[in-house]
């Protein structure tokens, strides 16, 4: 599996914007239109688990599964913050709002996820949209417990906090096309589906080329990284993402559930909780947050981590 | 004819987006409440080059414009001094010329 | 079909943008998108339209309904400026500039009323696209004449105004696309039916995202709206539409053709109208227009509007 | 060396995008014929907040930048003034300098 | 064919553009949108051809096209140098700008020919994609030279010119998705052709929209153009281009390649080399070459040059 | 309390943005490291009117936003000067006060 996702054009188009990026050139996809695919590829995903679950119904795994998307939200970041305190000898503040992106979630390393095992036969089951949904904002409420945020200085004090934690716009975009996707079915859709579901790869493919782009350029002006934290940004999805596999396969999910929890549990945040950090704990280092979940752990998890955790949740649930 | 002109103070902040809701409301305490945004396409600072990101709009920077009095600008600019380091903050004042000054007050 | 109507995508995404916006969430569509969708669906609906005209050929039908069309962009006007006078208590200029996007159309409501109709089984012809073009500017000279504009220290004095009015691009792209479609026709636009027609429902399903966030987010900044203007909102629709529809019967329109035209009858505009009301009638306050069209008729419109004028036009003509 | 400068004024008005035409050819009544536009985000004054909108455009605000000699800036001003008010501009006059300074009459 | 072509839905949106410009009327495609699709022509011209490559595998014509891409490009500009300077009357850095534009192609005018030949049963080769990437800096090069550029007070002797120059954004983009097909042929592309094949067209008319309304933008701000520009713009292409059909022809390409070689040699760059001459000869007058290039040479070819090219190459390769 | 200001030089240059790179270096020279960039829409000059064009974005231009010292400022006006004309170039600068102007040399 691992070669042959490699080779596949979403990949290779992440590459090629890695490449462009590193030999300097002035490619850009403009940002309103980036954007824009990352608001579809929301849309889509929502509306095409929302259409599974619909046909499934409710299921015991479906509830197993949000619990332990539940509980991992908001328990990854404790081990996180303990490594990145000692092993990567970080202050308070960054340890607390890096903890919080690998609790969080990446949303287009799950739609990539889901499309090569898919490709290899190991479809994750629609509810697991749901649990992505689920594992967005815990990590935030834990970080910021980790950071003791909210002193007096901070313009966090001013509101806005809870809205961008709760009410971010991808949150709320990917939880009402699920509910769409359930109130109106795979036949409700049809009409839909060729916007919403034929062209998702293609699609992905454009948006991959620019996190290429985004992730190669963040790496060379990798100002905040050290080499003790891009080693915890290849060892923290690797850790929380075999952890993920693991409590998939107790609790009993199938093999391509389970691999997509262990792709949810190893992913990073790099949407919604970057916005709230930058608020809510302004002294922490954005360029150390995102420099390590998107410029690292992103590209890891893209070409290594899914292959490694489709592969054992293959082996663990035959 | 040559209509008449008032000078007022001219303060520009330029900050992340997911901070301008809050520095509004900290501009509102200070008695300014007309304003103008301006987007930002990339710049350097002692934190590094940046470039436009509506990804996640974490490191977007908005500049926000606002003529106002010479004491609402004090007292803007007094809220906002002890924020300019830990919230990457860049804040500019200076002279301008408005008709109708009391518009802007 | 009320019911039905309410559950389809396109109006459950307009919910969804509502109450994104209702619960203040930072969801945006980035502009250049949602202004490059507004140009697909014009020229989308141009085309087909255009291309079932080439295949029915000229008809009566069409040469009434065109009649009508401009019949009531010039003439609506006059009671609604008559009301907003009244019982809006709108001084002048401010009633003339409403009662002229009362007048002209939303092309949005005409796309998704189409939708609906058809999926109903009551298409509107084809040759409705024509009028819907024919119907966007007459109202802006109605309600200039109501105004008396044209006062000298007007910005207006100083020309662009009749371009705004008769050369306004949406007007330009939907009139060029229904001639491209008259000229090509359905075989020759088969090349580009995968852009243009497959895709048209789910691109409306984003676009009303869109109009769902920007409606409710005026409405709830509704500084220049009062009860009364409010209940004209809902009142001018509701009578437009419905003579729209009668009058549609009574010229021996087809069920479709006639509920149609009771859409546009009952549409106000929000995309032409408004940008030649900013420079004609300066002194008009946008907040209370774009307010009345968008926050008010527009969802009106879209949620029970719709399916009123189709019923009303379904026992009419049976 | 110091290269020399030459004092001039710096004009900017902000208005909704479909008054830019029928501005730009007010100032170049006033003799003003060069000029750059910049995009603006939002904002809020005495007429309400507002965001972006390229929709209709109505109520997209862009700023009109013009540098040039005092007697243009003060004719300009005169033209415009009475507008303020019923158009909802915003009218700003500066000191700035400039090299070349005749490239800026 | 030539009739046939102009009556294609892609070139009708081209005058419709150009119609709309003519008349001052204010419609705009949003940059950002316009930018993105002209990066989503490039990936899929790209990938398309790659895979067309993939099937055909590496052939002795593919060596000869390439080869004779490279030398047009670097040879093209030295004639028309020469005619620029002569019957152009322009200086020695305009002129050598001009000629770089001229030896260097448009990558929409090749896509649009490849459509338009292809509709005739003509379609060129997969390779002539990659002679298009070839074809694309080598004219900078030969440009420069006779610029003799590179004096102290440019800003371009503080670098950045070899990447604008061979890191263009749009090579690397179309090499990139070139290799890609090769990679995934048309097998490993399939999952994508919603994307990036099957709405290639229609999104093509969209694009000549907007490239009609900036061409005719630029034809009516034609301060930098003279008569003698105006008549070179309309020579140019045909010179070149004949040239070029002769050349694929004498090399013995197949009629559909050497008409593409044709349009590639006939065509003028209004992308990558524009950007590049701004840095390098700031001298130059934009105005000028994007003038010609732009808002001549691009809609002579689409209306009138890529049907002569085809007819000539039909005429030479029965 | 009234927080303590300092003047400063605002520099602003418009530029084409395939310039921009090589201005950003030049101004490096002259010890200018800080910058904040804009977009801009359209304009009308010397060589004509112009409109945002991304396409090649061979004449986008943008504006350079840079606050400086006066010597530093004097510094970059040198060296640009000589370019303004063959570069198409606006160049201003005026008097600007920043808090904690250390951060501004
Ligand atoms: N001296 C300056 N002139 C112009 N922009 C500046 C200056 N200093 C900082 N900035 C802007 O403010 C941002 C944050 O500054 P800093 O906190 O120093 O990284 C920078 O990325 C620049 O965009
Ligand atoms: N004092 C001010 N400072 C900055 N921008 C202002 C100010 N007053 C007005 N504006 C801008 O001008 C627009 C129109 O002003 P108004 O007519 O007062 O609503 C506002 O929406 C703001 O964007
Ligand atoms: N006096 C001015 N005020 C504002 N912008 C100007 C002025 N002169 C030139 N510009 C801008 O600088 C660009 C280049 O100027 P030019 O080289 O004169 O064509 C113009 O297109 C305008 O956008
Ligand atoms: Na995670
Ligand atoms: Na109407
Ligand atoms: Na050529």
């Amino acid at each position: 599996m691992a070669i042959d996702a490699l080779l596949q054009p979403v990949v290779l188009f992440f590459l090629l914007g890695a490449l462009a990026a590193a030999v300097r050139s002035d490619l850009v996809i403009p940002e309103a239109v980036a954007k824009a695919i990352s608001l579809y590829l929301m849309m889509s995903i929502g509306l095409r688990g929302g259409a599974e679950v619909a046909e499934s119904g409710f299921t015991h795994d479906m509830a197993l599964a949000g619990g332990a998307g539940l509980a991992l939200s908001f328990l990854l970041p404790l081990p996180a913050f303990w490594l990145l305190r000692t092993l990567g000898k970080l202050d308070r503040t960054n340890a607390a709002a890096v903890a919080a992106h690998y609790g969080s979630v990446s949303v287009v390393t799950f739609a990539t996820g889901s499309e090569i095992l898919r490709q290899a036969g190991m479809a994750p089951a629609g509810f697991m949209v749901g649990v992505l949904a689920v594992m967005e904002t815990p990590a935030i409420i834990t970080g910021l417990l980790l950071a003791r945020a909210g002193k007096s200085d901070s313009l966090a004090s001013r509101g806005g906090l809870l809205h961008e934690t709760f009410l971010n716009g991808s949150v709320i975009l990917l939880l009402g096309s699920f509910l769409i996707g359930m109130i109106d079915g795979k036949e409700g859709l049809k009409a839909v589906a060729p916007v919403f579901d034929v062209p998702f790869r293609g699609m992905l493919c454009i948006f991959l080329l620019d996190m290429g782009l985004i992730a190669a350029r963040r790496l060379m002006d990798r100002r905040a990284l050290t080499a003790r934290t891009v080693a915890l940004a290849l060892l923290l999805p690797v850790v929380n993402g075999s952890f993920g596999v693991l409590l998939g396969s107790w609790l009993g999910l199938d093999a391509g559930s389970a691999a997509a929890l262990g792709i949810l549990a190893g992913s990073a945040s790099y949407i919604a909780v970057p916005a709230v950090m930058r608020l809510a704990l302004p002294a922490a280092d954005p360029g150390l947050y995102l420099g390590m979940s998107l410029a690292v752990t992103f590209p890891f998890n893209l070409t290594l981590g899914i292959a490694w955790y489709g592969w054992l949740a293959a082996r663990l649930i035959p | 004819m040559t209509t008449e002109t008032t000078h007022r103070r001219r303060i520009e902040v330029l900050a992340d987006e997911p901070l301008i809701p809050a520095i509004v409301r900290l501009a509102a305490e200070a008695g300014i409440t007309y304003y103008t945004l301006l987007p930002t396409s990339g710049g350097a600072g002692a934190h590094g080059r940046w470039r436009d990101d509506q990804l996640s709009g974490a490191t977007a920077k908005v500049m926000l414009l606002a003529i106002t009095s010479p004491e609402h600008a004090a007292a803007f600019i007094d809220r906002l001094a002890p924020l300019l380091e830990s919230h990457h903050l860049l804040l500019l004042s200076s002279d301008v010329e408005v008709v109708r000054g009391s518009k802007f007050d």
